[in-house]
């Protein structure tokens, strides 16, 4: 099973003829994502490694059935790309690029919310179902399929830990980085929901860090309706208030947002934390 | 981006929020002018971007412009929370009838702008919110229509008891989502807003941070940064950001370059764990060129606390061994006389480790690590001996 | 039966202080209109001709139970008016304030949408159901109760052909006036849909005019779905092309939008289109 | 409102879209300087409000300043369509190499604004929407997010084959829907749009209508119509509509006086109906003061083809003895020769017709009528009688 992506997840990458775009469709095409089109206005007819350009993305879709969009548009015309894709009947959004600005991303979602889509994003790595397809920018070779679903704030956190995952012999079947912006479209409860009712999942790994509130309505939601258990790695025990720690999501502010309260709310409700990203696979192999 | 108050209350103004007259002081005899053109009572306020000024003793009352100056003497040069006060506002005092809340913020959770208001003003309000949170009022504004009329009407006549201080005070909440709306704000806050004795109401106060992704487009308040924060701390986190590095200053003695911030929280968060202190957080983001490890090491070695580097990097994309090139060239230009401890992983990570051992450069020692954690204790005892020196 | 408003209809008069507000207020409370409550922002606590007033439409609903608004406010906040009886549980909306912009009434529109509320107007005399209630400024003694529905998107007009209708020894069911501005919320089709569900009414008079397509949507739809009978009169047979006659709504535009028009589409579905005002009670006492 | 080409392009240009350099000119001397300073061929355009000055030969190409002084003197003073030409644009003249149509107009069925373009441009866009609808791509924008760059792209991609030219062209659709939403325009239209030889696009033409009820917050564009109409017709509506009077003129000799829009219609139809000709459509609105009866007989009045004048009054909430009582007021005041034939039903019409009989104006003849129909019969036969006369 999986969620969001497998092998009938057909894409179409917004931005393919710039050069984060070009280098990431040629990594996804090598790991056998079916990456079916490429949109950049003006320059429809041209192709990417095969990979047919289009003016519009409703023109993309028409012509090729992409399902799934992968967003490498420079900051400034990303949240319109955000728009273009909503409003063409793409199924799954994934949002890579950074910097667009929050009020920009709170009307966006707000004109999603009228549409059957769902937002991964922005500013996050994208996803992976090992051995099925993968959109976005994350390693490929590092993981490995199984029974383990990851969703992370974080990049090369989240490879980090997949690689103590996968060392400790567990595999994964999903893992998600949903973005370290504050605004972003699916949260952590949102995929708790998709793994819980997923087959090839028995565990989640669940990668947070400072700011928001997000584990902690995490926390709750898996008190309230998850089975399946959840392992949890909290970044920024460190951190001072105040300060934005890279993303623009990672902020303690007004004393509310820290490492330790979320460790608490998990430990509250009987999730176990590891101290450090090495801890995550042992703890996940002890309870599944 | 946080800005200082008289700059907030320049906002303010150009969207027309009432805000008592004022003008910025370098100076005593600066500050003694502005209260002898404003010929009245005068409040001086420390302008600075940390939060507490007010208990700190950043805020004083004068009745004369001789006042005014003993008071800024007294504020300007004073350290608030590690800030030094570099200038004060002169503003008009106002008799105070009564102070409330108004404010709005990005809301992560319900994804929109959120508005509150609250007849507790004056006071912190994270206090408030904590002790007595049925006394804060909240609404949720859908970004389509932006907040209506009558939306801002329902909430003031929630903490007004005078209907006539409930009409004039929904206008201004207007303007101030406005103001928030169009300087791509984070939050802006009016803490105290306050209706004076003659009936008046007033911006006392004014905080408003404004959204770092936004500052593209708002060149105006992107100048507003150049002038604030000259020699500080932040001065440094400003010009990392200019050179696309990720910094924040902290109090520790190690080093931490790191690419991925959620991955230089955790480097941070295990160093601690062990033992050690971090000197920062340093998140050279997704390529490693050796400008960007050049960029990051000369702004990292300002900080004279820092005794050893610990460089973290999970390859992913990125080849470990072009990062490896990038640290040897990048070292090769710079003189080091600091230990560097080395964790690469990922793709290639076998050869970026020989690189690094066939390419030491003469000064700077280069130790590899193979995992996070072996870096992390390699660095912290490094330390502990070049202390115990 | 009547449509949209009767005995059990309660009214908020919005801006219930101002001068016309007041006036109308006192002319629906003698017609037997249950008028159980008034907003003026700032002015809660006082009543107008026994009407407690409030400050807010919410909080009006909630002491009263009103469940339908009449707006009387000055057009430059007439549109806030309308926003505010949308967002508070009303669920009709009778709009008489006039010189609202259409593009403010767009939005509006578009606000409402996802409610479950009706607009009538704006820039409308409001709708009377004889002998039951009246909401908005028509003469209430000209009508007397019956089972002819009337629509018309003008105001004294409309009570010039009530007369005759009357005067024919006809009844009325539901009179509106749907307003004449170029944006408004209910429209002819949306009327003919309640009248034909309504077992009061037997036939329908549709009072039209120049400019815009309602009256050709409205043929169109009888000729569909409409069982019950229909009489139109066209007004603007002789108005010159461009100008706008009085209503922001009656201009003809582009040489569309003439009554020529209006009145070949209603004839060529088989609705029968008066001459003059005093045919149309004739027309319809030989239809039903 | 309507505004001249001139006006448009000024708006236009405010948004940035792009419009030939040009300047208006009021006698052929300007005209031949204006055309001096652009040193290149221009066009002269007539500024008129009515459609259709291109074959009235209100537009003329010049070569030279000569024969710009010669074209705008042949087009100033023109009659088109009972317009007098006062001003001419004079504007450079384009190298055309392809003419298309984009407009945006409030569509009253989906109550939305609606995108209109078109390859098929220069053209009269209602001919083509007639002739062949498919050539017209229209699109509805949500109000609630207004035009989007994606939309106008889809939009531009469907007339422009050159994908260059198709994103210049929705950077610019996006421009005049910005133009028209903040102009609060009813219509917004380039006629054409046009691609230069040399590959620029440019706004060629420029029409943009304004909706009345939003002039109150637009006062530079009430502005324009000040400068723009002066002793014509439609100052006299202008004038009307400051009294808060409606009035349209029209060629008959029966003047109207009306309460209500569809009733003043419906009215003028009648006479027509029984064989005169109404010289006007004219509504005095809700109440009818003496004052706004003066107003509307002076306004009525200065029209030398009228003969007769025609009350039609359905007194609904007002009363007719008040309304009875308004006339009677306004007749004495003014000094009127010609028959007034009036007719007022509803509350109180009997106590109406009482003061109206017993209260006639030495010089006025007051004639009551029972119904419209019987004072359309009625003035009409006065006038026949005075024509024959």
């Amino acid at each position: 099973m999986s969620i969001l992506i497998d092998e009938n997840t057909k894409v179409v990458g917004q931005g393919i003829t710039g050069r984060d775009g070009a280098f990431h469709t040629k990594k996804m095409l090598e790991y056998g994502t079916k990456v079916v089109a490429g949109v950049t206005p003006g320059k429809g007819g041209q192709k990417v490694d095969g990979v047919p350009v289009f003016n519009t993305v409703k023109e993309a879709v028409e012509e090729t059935g992409a399902n799934t969009s992968c967003i490498f548009v420079p900051h400034k015309f990303a949240v319109d790309a955000i728009y273009e894709a909503g409003d063409s009947c793409i199924e799954l959004i994934v949002c890579i690029s950074e910097g667009i600005p929050a009020l920009d991303m709170v009307k966006a979602i707000k004109f999603l919310s009228d549409k059957k889509v769902k937002l991964i994003g922005p500013n996050c790595p994208g996803l992976i179902s090992p051995e099925k397809c993968k959109v976005g920018i994350l390693p490929g070779n590092i993981f490995k399929k199984g029974s383990i679903g990851v969703i992370s704030r974080s990049g090369t956190l989240t490879y980090e830990i997949a690689t103590h995952i996968v060392s400790t012999g567990l595999g994964i079947s999903t893992c998600i980085g949903i973005g370290g912006d504050p605004i972003i479209g699916l949260k952590f409860i949102d995929y708790l929901k998709l793994f819980e009712k997923d087959e090839q999942t028995k565990g989640v790994v669940l990668v947070g860090e400072i700011g928001g509130q997000d584990e902690e309505e995490a926390a709750k939601y898996f008190k309230e309706y998850c089975k399946k258990p959840i392992v949890a790695f909290i970044a920024g025990l460190t951190a001072p208030p105040g300060k934005r720690m890279g993303h623009a999501g990672a902020i303690i502010s007004g004393g509310t947002g820290t490492a330790k309260e979320k460790i608490e709310a998990f430990e509250k409700v009987g999730i176990k934390v590891a101290k450090e990203p090495e801890e995550v696979g042992t703890l996940m192999s002890m309870q599944i | 981006m946080k800005i200082h108050e008289y700059q907030a209350k320049e906002i303010f103004q150009k969207y027309g929020i009432p805000v008592p007259f004022g003008k910025v002081a370098y100076t005593p005899e600066e500050a003694r002018k502005i209260a002898e053109e404003i010929g009245e009572p005068v409040v001086i306020k420390a302008q600075v971007l940390v939060g507490g000024r007010g208990k700190a003793g950043g805020i004083k009352i004068a009745k004369t412009p001789d006042e005014a100056q003993e008071a800024a003497s007294k504020i300007l040069e004073m350290d608030i929370k590690g800030e030094i006060v570099k200038k004060v506002l002169v503003t008009k005092a106002i008799d105070i009838e009564s102070e409330t809340y108004l404010g709005i913020i990005v809301d992560r959770g319900s994804k929109k702008p959120v508005i509150m208001v609250s007849a507790a003003g004056g006071i912190d309000i994270e206090e408030v919110a904590r002790e007595t949170p049925e006394k804060i009022h909240k609404f949720a504004v859908d970004p389509s229509t932006g907040l209506l009329l009558h939306q801002a009407r329902e909430l003031c006549f929630k903490i007004f008891e005078d209907p006539k201080i409930a009409t004039k005070s929904s206008a201004i909440l207007l303007k101030l989502y406005e103001a928030f709306i169009k300087s791509d704000a984070s939050l802006a806050e009016i803490n105290p807003f306050v209706v004076s004795t003659t009936g008046e109401v007033w911006a006392l106060d004014a905080k408003i941070n404004i959204d770092d992704s936004s500052l593209y487009r708002h060149e105006d308040i992107e100048a507003m940064r150049e002038s604030q924060s000259i020699g500080t701390d932040e001065a440094t986190e400003i010009e990392a950001k200019q050179k696309n590095l990720s910094y924040v200053k902290l109090e520790g003695n190690i080093g931490c370059v790191v690419n991925g911030a959620g991955l230089a929280m955790a480097t941070m968060d295990l160093i601690k764990r062990y033992g050690g202190e971090p000197a920062n957080f340093l998140d050279i983001g997704g390529s490693s060129s050796p400008e960007k490890v050049t960029n990051a090491m000369d702004i990292l070695l300002r900080d004279k606390n820092v005794k050893a580097v610990f460089f973290n990097i999970f390859g992913g994309i990125t080849r470990c061994d072009d990062v490896a090139k990038g640290i040897i060239e990048a070292i090769s230009k710079m003189s080091i006389s600091l230990p560097i401890v080395v964790r690469l992983t990922g793709t290639n990570e076998s050869l970026a480790r020989d690189i690094l051992t066939l390419n030491q450069v003469p000064g700077t020692a280069l130790i590899p690590a193979s995992s996070m954690a072996e870096g992390a204790k390699k660095v912290i005892e490094l330390v502990k001996k070049t202390v115990n020196k």
